[in-house]
């Protein structure tokens, strides 16, 4: 529930949310409200969430299209009057297929789970927006634990994928389940090492807390963003790189490789089953950049302290659509990894620097007690400790990537 | 435009960092290392200019900022920054004649392969030279005076390939850390008398009257002052750092480095650093002139130093043939009247002569670099010859700069400042000797460079490469017009007339001048000696023109033994091959065979007694003997045997038993063990 | 017999643990016994939980440490476990807990 | 005594009786994974919700992830995972094991005099728990650590050796 | 972290580290190198932790660990920080990964090549930091089992030969001082070296140790001189010391210069002048010119040698002397009317900067001359090679930065040391600041002649087809390098840890 307590110097900006929400729920009595409070909190989740995936997978598209050296989907008009917009309706042309599109379930397939898997995948999907604040006391649930609680609500997601390629009885999709599980449980583990430096730090589980913890200027103007410190970087490639991948974004998108394995776990879904599906990968993406914006980049933080007037969401936002432009141009410009290469990456490359750098914010926070010459040579010495490893195992990484040699195929 | 003397540090500052930067920079990296170096080099001069104006604000102040370096004892040792006119003119003249310099060396080194090295190191030294000047601690001092060193040892050796030039590099630099021995020991007796190498420390420093009284007072062997054995320690440091003699021998040498090099280093700034430094610590120099009977003056070491080396850097100056070591040993005479002019006691001719000496003497060697690059590295003027005419520009330059040198009377620099060093010798009143001295090399002076500029540019070309010369680009040239005309307009900053740079030096406000006729004949005296000198040389060399390389000189046929002993240049070399060098070696000699027969001979006779003792012990001991008792562990292996039987292997199996034995134990707790 | 919430909480442990147990005796399917000692794991853990909601105790976290403790030890335990499983696989080509009775293949 | 409460019992209860009946693998694994579920929100009822996500995360993210590999690399075919009927005996024998200790620990816990509920409900932070593992149970939580690395090398191990290599099945190199 | 036993850590973690690579049957050998490396690097991060809890200001022994160890004897495990000591566990830090990347290439067993490394780092750093005689000495014979092993298994053509006289020679020494502290045990009943400065500084040692009979005092004195003299080396004691730098692997040469011969300096200061002032002062005019015959003799001896490990070797025994040079005048001053504090503290000063500062531009040298032997073949003679620095600039360029720093450049490491030495000195006894000065000399002389026949001149010799520098080697000398000038420029971070002990040593001095 939006935590109902309002600062009085912020902008009436930053108190819109505030003050529309308390103009609703004010009328009602008061052992009502937090229901009420819960409610519009995922009604609005529901409705921003949904329209950003909406227009995300229109822009996906429009930029995977420009990169590509074509327009794009640039056709679907307005109804009624028929114009063109940039194609900006489309996501609704989209939706309406979907919706109105027959639902095939395969005869032999295990029909209780084939139909469990998208929406358990939502259900959790979604749940993960509970604890990422979106502005200044714009957490719709204030929890302890709540970066624990987002991965674990994040962890449900790989289970969905596993019922959905288990239960379509397609070999495809059972090799892209089995692909799915290796590559998730691979990336798990980076991902959620990669935070706890931020946890270690800020000393706190909750997501607002770690924000209060990013709050500051040294010398006033450089944020104190966790991003901007040796092992807060390094984290936060990490961080990112294993959220690409437990997104099954390319270029780790082996789990519905079409070329490979015909879309994979999606092979036998369509209509409004695969559109949950859709909404769920991007859902999951959206809030694993908004946990890296939360963890790693000042949460709704300014950048600068004379930006501060503009509302925190609105910082919120502006970040989260440069990290989503970032996946998308990720997406676009890197090809696919093959499978050992993806789990070679992920344990003997990605495992260990994460590892590295939680010894190396250990000793981060060790040196920030001590004298000025440390304090400054903390910065080259712990940026030294990730650069050196991530060097040379990038060397040896690099190394491998001659063709695979196939242990169970006749050559 | 001012410069406060805290931020004086950024004069030295920039070229370092440009050093750095060309230090990284890849061998392809030319440009970027010679823009780093001259850019730096710039903006050293215009905040050198700033420091200037600052300076001649209050031309009488010391204004010092001094700085902990770290912690020693009780306090702290302390370094720091000084400007006054003294280091500010030396600034300005350096980073200036560096600029031209380096600027010249684009054009001159365009070919060598470690261009971006040379840059480097260039700056580096001058990174050094400014480092030196604005010292206001004699260790910060003698910290850049090594660094100068190596600098200069590095652009000796600059083509180290060369076995000669290699040899030479190490050469300068073991012979002039002879003499910063002493200047070392001289700093660290003046550290130990008054506790602080500061100058200038609020009434605290070395140079001020508490601590200048308190070391004159004091005296030591001999019956020496402290201050006068001080300040003779140090002055050995000038001594071999300005190639005075008796340690002058390794400048000749350092010629091997590359034309711009002998310019920058060895002719306009670092030799002149010995001047420098003795202008420096001149109150320390000096204040042994209050005494009333000491054995001996610092200042009067100084002077006859100064003497002896004016006059033998000039005559063998006569009798060379290679244009850059004329050219060096001509610097060589020129540093003996400065240090002639500190001598007699007067520091302000000696910097002013420093200050013109450098311009025309850098002109000097980038003409002679012109022509050497220009005849494809031949330094021989024998060799060369008739080129006037394929180098207007050169020819014109150089011809300025031997004007000045020569001290052609009014309308060159050198000519001014040479007539201030007279003056003041003329006007010492312990010995003429010096006087006369410094009136013998003017004309030998003369007589030397018209030899010079008559073998190389008159006449006509004796060799190929000679022959093929041609005008350099004008990235050289610029330079030597620029110098050519400081090399003039210098002079009049410090005329009799109007003596401006002495009064600004000394920290005078207003100017005040007088009129020439004032001392007019000795004037006019050295003006005859100028002239007697250049009518002597062109008689002999100009009238006739060589005609081959291979002809001898006219001198050489005229007195064979006096040219043949000049040019040994005294056989100095030789002297000290077979003294200093052949002691040196035998006391290495020596140590070594101690180390080899006598204590590791001992230590051998103690092993091989420690030996037979030990064989000895060997044929009396007996063996121990062995027991064995391995028969116990084999009873044990049969008794886990029995146990094994009960494995059945089944999980299954294991897992019932122990449910249900967990249930009889709690029944049997429940029912028969219950309270 | 009043029922407190303490002891629903106690004979619900129970009954999970008895499940748990019913199923490793029962199955012969190795991965299935594996589940069920996983089961009474979890049910061991409901008690701690149970005994640190309504239990007097000096220690206000002890309970839920333990709990942190014993998931972090059974989920070595499950991968230990599960590879064994692999292993048995790879070796008689069947999960039949009964058949793997011998130490040596 | 909450509906919540009984729910969630009926749910875990119900979910761990049927994995443990159910022929088809998968399908336990799955109940399974629901009834860990199920615990995890009584963790979540009884206020430890720390415990809670950790419950899933360990549980749900990872133990389950385990298990369906080890599913579907022990069998040979899509039929495989109905497991074979298991003899009525073994099944009997357990059920009577099982029923009896059921009996004992039901008797057992009816007939211990236990303390009643609380007043307050005990909280506890996460600062609390944090604080907790690292000073008086610092030792305690390395050596979890080291067990946890030891586990993950020895199934590594385990996993990877391969007996001969002419007996290689199609199978991805998992963990 | 004040509860962590940081000071047993510095000394066991090398061992553990020993311990885990002898387990370490079946690893690769990079593996088994990066592990060696690694723990050898724990002493740097483990003494840059002791160093930001450090506090300068205090003089007595920080981090202090004591606890009873033989009852009967009364003998403490007692371990101890002070400026001092910092210095040195930072320098063996820097050093000893150093050498092991100096010794990467070497295929010849890395693992017990790695563990024996390693033992000897424990050792050395157990050295510096024991405050009990006991395990002092312990650590100090223990240091020399796996050098004897390094220089035999790993070094040249005569390493058999300069192992066991390194050995022998060191063990007759130590054996002597073994004796004079049993004599000293006798005296006090006790070997803690606080306890006995204590008891020196108020008197109550010399008339312990006047009880035991008349010529004992000096004989325990001369047995502990004699046992550290062998190991800094004293001249005329030095004679171990070329062959065995020469013969060593390039590694162990670094280390054996880097900090085994710092641990003689180490006893010097720690045990020599605290224990026995009035014993050193008497023999101090007849050690002064041993030491200035290490000073000049030691650098005229280099000039004659031909084998570029041996004249380094030489300067190590030139750069050492200094530091004894600087000790023997302070005590030689001690006690004099009108000592000023000022000069004894820039010579003590300067005798830890030199024992610093000579750690990393000799251990700089030596891998530099190692980088010519394998380059060439296990060839270093001066005359053998010609024009490197044409062959490889970036290699010159390094070497040459060190070889500055040991001529004591200005700007480098090298010089700060040096400088406060013969300030020092001269404030003390002028004369014999004058006479080192001709070791300055030479010193530049014999180290410019090798600069010039190797690295200067037209490439010949076997220089011809000698590479630059490796990633690898440049990633080992560059940090030493840039310690150079980092401690060149900002010696005020190694003063600032010392000083204050200096301060107080010096001003004890002073007193009449």
């Amino acid at each position: 529930m939006i935590a109902a307590v309002i600062s009085p110097p912020d902008a009436f900006l930053e108190r819109a949310p505030q003050l529309l929400r308390d103009s609703v729920t004010g009328f009602l009595p008061e052992p009502w409200r937090w229901l009420v409070n819960a409610l519009i909190a995922i009604g609005l989740i529901l409705a921003i969430f949904g329209t950003l995936f909406a227009f995300l997978t229109l822009a996906e598209r429009k930029i995977l299209g420009r990169v590509q050296n074509r327009p794009g989907p640039n056709r679907t008009p307005i109804p009624f009057l028929n114009i063109r917009f940039f194609g900006l309706v489309q996501p609704f042309a989209d939706g309406v297929k979907s919706l109105t599109k027959e639902d095939i379930v395969p005869r032999d397939a295990d029909k209780l789970l084939h139909f469990l898997a998208p929406v358990v995948l939502l259900a959790f999907s979604i749940l993960t927006f509970a604890v990422i604040p979106f502005g200044r006391n714009l957490v719709p649930l204030e929890l302890d634990a709540a970066v624990l609680y987002f991965f674990a609500a994040g962890a449900a997601t790989e289970l969905a994928v596993f019922m959905a390629g288990w239960a379509s009885h397609n070999k495809y999709s059972l090799l892209a389940a089995m692909r799915a599980l290796a590559q998730l449980i691979s990336y798990e583990l980076p991902l959620l090492l990669a935070w706890v430096p931020v946890v270690m730090m800020a000393g706190t589980l909750s997501t607002t807390g770690i924000i209060e913890a990013q709050a500051g200027w040294k010398f006033g103007f450089f944020p104190h963003w966790f991003v901007f410190t040796p092992w807060g970087f390094a984290g936060f490639v990490i961080f990112m790189i294993s959220a690409l991948a437990e997104s099954n974004r390319s270029p780790f998108d082996i789990p519905e490789a079409e070329s490979e394995l015909i879309a994979g776990h999606l092979t036998e879904y369509s209509g409004f089953k695969y559109a949950l599906f859709f909404m769920a990968e991007y859902f999951g993406m959206i809030a694993l950049s908004g946990m890296a914006i939360t963890l790693f980049l000042g949460g709704w933080r300014a950048p600068l302290p004379f930006l501060e007037f503009i509302p925190s969401y609105v910082w919120f936002g502006a970040k989260l659509i440069v990290l989503l432009l970032g996946f998308i141009w990720i997406r676009a410009t890197f090809p696919r990894l093959r499978i050992d290469q993806l789990t070679r990456f992920a344990w003997k490359f990605l495992v260990p620097i994460a590892l590295i750098n939680l010894g190396n914010t250990a000793i981060w926070s060790l040196l920030s007690n001590h004298s000025a010459a440390l304090q400054l040579a903390r910065w080259p010495i712990c940026a030294a400790i990730v650069l050196i490893p991530f060097l040379v195992m990038g060397r040896k990484l690099s190394a491998g990537v001659a063709p695979r040699t196939y242990r169970y195929a006749a050559s | 435009m001012s410069l406060s003397v805290q931020l004086l540090w950024l004069i030295p500052a920039l070229p370092l960092l440009a050093a750095g930067i060309g230090a990284l920079t890849p061998r392809r990296g030319r440009g970027l290392a010679a823009g780093a170096a001259i850019g730096a080099m710039g903006i050293a001069f215009l905040l050198s200019c700033g420091a200037l104006t600052t300076a001649l604000a209050h031309p009488a102040a010391h204004a010092a900022h001094n700085f902990a370096w770290f912690d020693l004892g009780l306090g702290a040792l302390r370094l720091g920054w000084l400007l006054d006119p003294l280091t500010a003119f030396m600034c300005v003249m350096v980073t200036f004649v560096g600029l031209l310099i380096f600027i010249f060396s684009v054009g001159y080194m365009h070919e060598d392969a470690n261009f971006t090295r040379f840059f480097c190191f260039l700056s580096l030294f001058a990174a050094a030279m400014l480092g030196l000047l604005v010292a206001n601690s004699l260790l910060l001092l003698f910290i850049c005076w090594e660094l100068v060193g190596l600098a200069s040892y590095l652009l000796i050796g600059f083509w180290f390939h060369k076995p000669a030039a290699a040899a030479a590099a190490k050469k300068a630099f073991i012979t002039t850390r002879i003499g910063d021995l002493g200047l070392l020991l001289g700093m660290l007796w003046l550290y130990d008398s008054t506790g602080s190498l500061l100058f200038y420390d609020g009434g605290a420093g070395v140079l001020e009257p508490n601590a200048l009284g308190s070391l004159v007072a004091q005296t030591t062997v001999g019956g020496l002052a402290v201050s006068t054995a001080i300040g003779l320690l140090i002055f050995c440091g000038a001594i071999g750092k300005s190639g005075q003699f008796p340690l002058h021998v390794w400048l000749p040498d350092a010629m091997e480095g590359p034309t711009p090099v002998s310019a920058l280093i060895h002719a306009a700034t670092m030799v002149a650093a010995g001047v420098f430094l003795i202008a420096r610590v001149y109150p320390l120099m000096a204040v042994d002139q209050l005494l009333a009977a000491p054995p001996l003056h610092a200042l009067t070491v100084v002077a006859t130093i100064g003497a002896i080396t004016a006059l033998m850097g000039a005559l063998i100056g006569v009798a060379q043939s290679d244009i850059k070591r004329i050219l060096a040993f001509s610097t060589v005479s020129q540093l003996g009247y400065m240090m002639l002019a500190l001598g007699v006691g007067s520091w302000v001719a000696a910097i002013f002569h420093l200050l013109t000496h450098a311009f025309f003497k850098a002109l000097l060697f980038l003409g002679a670099g012109s022509v050497i690059h220009a005849a494809h590295h031949e330094q021989d003027i024998r060799q060369l010859g008739g080129l006037r005419g394929p180098m207007r520009t050169t020819f014109a330059t150089f011809a300025i700069g031997t004007m000045a040198l020569t001290g052609v009377p009014f309308l060159f620099s050198g000519f001014w400042s040479k007539e201030g060093i007279l003056h003041a010798a003329h006007e010492w009143d312990v010995s003429h000797l010096p006087f006369y001295a410094g009136l013998a090399a003017v004309v030998l002076t003369a007589f030397y460079m018209t030899r010079l500029v008559a073998e190389t540019f008159y006449g006509s070309a004796r060799s190929d490469s000679a022959s093929h010369a041609h005008e350099n680009p004008s990235v050289m040239t610029l330079p030597l017009v620029i110098l050519a005309v400081c090399a003039i307009a210098l002079g009049f900053l410090g005329t009799p007339v109007w003596p401006w740079l002495q009064a600004r030096l000394l920290g005078q406000e207003e100017v005040h001048g007088h009129s020439l006729l004032e001392g007019g004949g000795l004037m006019i005296l050295s003006i005859f000696l100028v002239a007697l000198g250049l009518g002597v040389g062109w008689a002999i060399y100009g009238r006739k023109l060589r005609v081959s390389a291979a002809a001898p000189d006219p001198l050489e046929t005229a007195l064979p033994p006096v040219f043949a002993t000049l040019r040994a240049k005294f056989g100095f070399d030789e002297l000290y091959a077979a003294t200093v060098g052949r002691l040196n070696n035998a006391i290495a000699v020596v140590a070594d065979l101690l180390d080899r027969y006598v204590w590791d001979g001992a230590i051998r006779f103690l092993a091989v007694l420690g030996e037979f003792v030990g064989v000895v012990s060997r044929e009396t001991d007996g063996d121990a003997l062995n027991g064995g008792f391995n028969a116990t562990s084999e009873s044990l292996r049969d008794g886990g045997k029995a146990y094994s039987r009960a494995q059945t292997g089944e999980a299954h199996g294991y897992l019932r038993v122990i449910a249900i034995g967990f249930v009889l134990l709690v029944l049997a707790v429940m029912l028969g063990g219950g309270r | 017999m009043n029922l407190d919430p303490l002891h629903l909480c106690l004979i619900f442990s129970s009954a999970l643990f008895c499940i748990g147990l019913i199923g490793t005796l029962a199955r012969s399917n190795t991965i299935l016994v594996l589940l069920g000692i996983e089961l009474m794991l979890n049910a061991a853990n409901l008690n701690f939980i149970a005994f640190w909601r309504y239990g007097p105790s000096p220690v206000p976290a002890t309970g839920v440490l333990f709990v942190l403790f014993s998931i972090a030890v059974a989920a070595a335990e499950a991968a230990v476990g599960l590879a064994l499983v692999i292993a048995i696989y790879r070796h008689q080509k069947n999960v039949r807990l009964q058949e793997a009775n011998h130490l040596k293949g | 005594m909450s509906l919540p409460l009984l729910l969630i019992i009926l749910v875990t209860l119900g979910a761990a009786a049927l994995a443990m009946a159910l022929r088809n693998l998968i399908h336990s694994a799955l109940l399974l994974i629901a009834s860990w579920a199920g615990v995890a929100a009584f963790f979540l009822w009884a206020g430890a919700e720390f415990v809670a996500f950790a419950q899933v995360l360990v549980y749900v993210g990872a133990v389950s992830m385990i298990v369906l590999f080890a599913v579907l690399l022990t069998r040979r075919s899509r039929a495989d995972l109905a497991v074979a009927p298991d003899s009525l005996g073994r099944a009997f024998s357990g059920f009577l094991a099982g029923g009896a200790v059921f009996g004992v620990l039901v008797g057992g816990v009816l007939s211990s005099p236990l303390p009643g509920s609380k007043a307050v409900e005990p909280t506890v932070s996460v600062r609390d728990i944090g604080t907790q593992l690292m000073g008086p149970n610092a030792v305690a939580l390395l050596v979890v650590g080291v067990i946890l690395t030891v586990a993950l090398l020895g199934a590594v191990v385990l996993a990877a050796t391969e007996p001969k290599p002419d007996q290689g099945q199609a199978q991805e190199g998992g963990r | 972290m004040t509860s962590l036993p940081l000071l047993s850590l510095i000394v066991f973690v090398p061992w553990a580290g020993a311990a885990l690579l002898a387990i370490l049957r079946k690893a690769p050998p990079t593996t088994v190198r990066v592990v060696a490396l690694l723990f050898s690097l724990s002493t740097l991060v483990l003494g840059l932790m002791a160093l930001g809890d450090f506090d300068p200001a205090r003089i007595t022994p920080q981090f202090v660990e004591r606890q009873a160890w033989i009852a009967a004897l009364n003998v403490h495990y007692h371990l101890g920080l002070d400026g001092l000591s910092l210095v040195l566990v930072l320098l063996t830090g820097i050093v000893t990964p150093a050498a092991l990347l100096a010794s990467w290439r070497d295929e010849r067993d890395p693992r017990l090549f790695g563990a024996l490394f390693l033992t000897l780092q424990g050792a050395a750093l157990g050295v510096f930091l024991a405050l009990d005689f006991f395990h002092w000495f312990l650590f100090w014979e223990l240091s020399l089992v796996p050098a004897f092993f390094l220089i035999k298994l790993w070094g040249g053509p005569g390493a058999s030969r300069a192992a066991y006289q390194f050995v022998i020679y060191t063990i007759g020494g130590s054996a002597f001082m073994l004796l004079a502290f049993a004599a000293l045990y006798v005296a006090t009943g006790t070997l803690d070296f606080i306890q006995l400065a204590q008891a020196a500084a108020d008197g109550t040692l010399g008339q312990k140790l006047a009880t035991l009979g008349g010529w004992w005092p000096k004989a325990v004195f001369l047995g502990v001189l004699l046992g550290l003299a062998v190991k800094v080396p004293l001249w005329p004691f030095h004679t171990w010391l070329p062959s065995a730098y020469a013969e060593a692997p390039t590694g162990g040469s670094m280390f054996l210069t880097g900090v085994m011969s710092k641990m003689g300096v180490y006893g010097f200061l720690r045990l020599l002048w605290p224990l026995f002032p009035p014993q050193l002062h008497a023999a101090s005019p007849c050690l002064l010119w041993l030491a200035l015959g290490g000073v000049v003799l030691g650098a005229y001896a280099a000039m004659r040698q031909t084998d570029l490990k041996r004249m380094i070797a030489y300067s190590s025994i030139n750069h050492l002397s200094y530091c004894l040079l600087a000790l023997f005048a302070v005590a030689n001053a001690t006690g004099r009317p009108g000592l000023t504090s000022e000069a004894t503290a820039a010579a003590l000063s300067g005798t830890i900067l030199q024992m610093f500062n000579h750690g990393l531009s000799a251990a700089a040298l030596f891998f530099c001359v190692g980088i010519i032997e394998s380059r060439s073949g296990g060839r270093r003679g001066l005359n053998d090679f010609g024009g490197v620095r044409t062959a490889a600039p970036i290699f010159a360029g390094l070497c040459g930065i060190a070889m500055f720093s040991s001529i004591g450049l200005p700007g480098l490491n090298g010089f700060v040391g040096e400088f406060l030495i013969f300030r020092g000195v001269f404030g003390l006894v002028p004369w014999a600041a004058a006479v080192a000065c001709l070791g300055l000399l030479a010193t530049a002389l014999f180290l410019l002649t090798f600069w010039q026949r190797v690295f200067h001149g037209p490439v010949r010799g076997l220089a011809a087809n000698l590479k630059d520098l490796s990633v690898l080697e440049i990633v080992t000398l560059a940090p030493l390098v840039a310690l150079m000038f980092v401690f060149g420029i900002w010696p005020q971070f190694l003063a600032g840890l010392i000083n204050p002990l200096v301060t107080t040593w010096a001003g004890h001095l002073s007193l009449p």
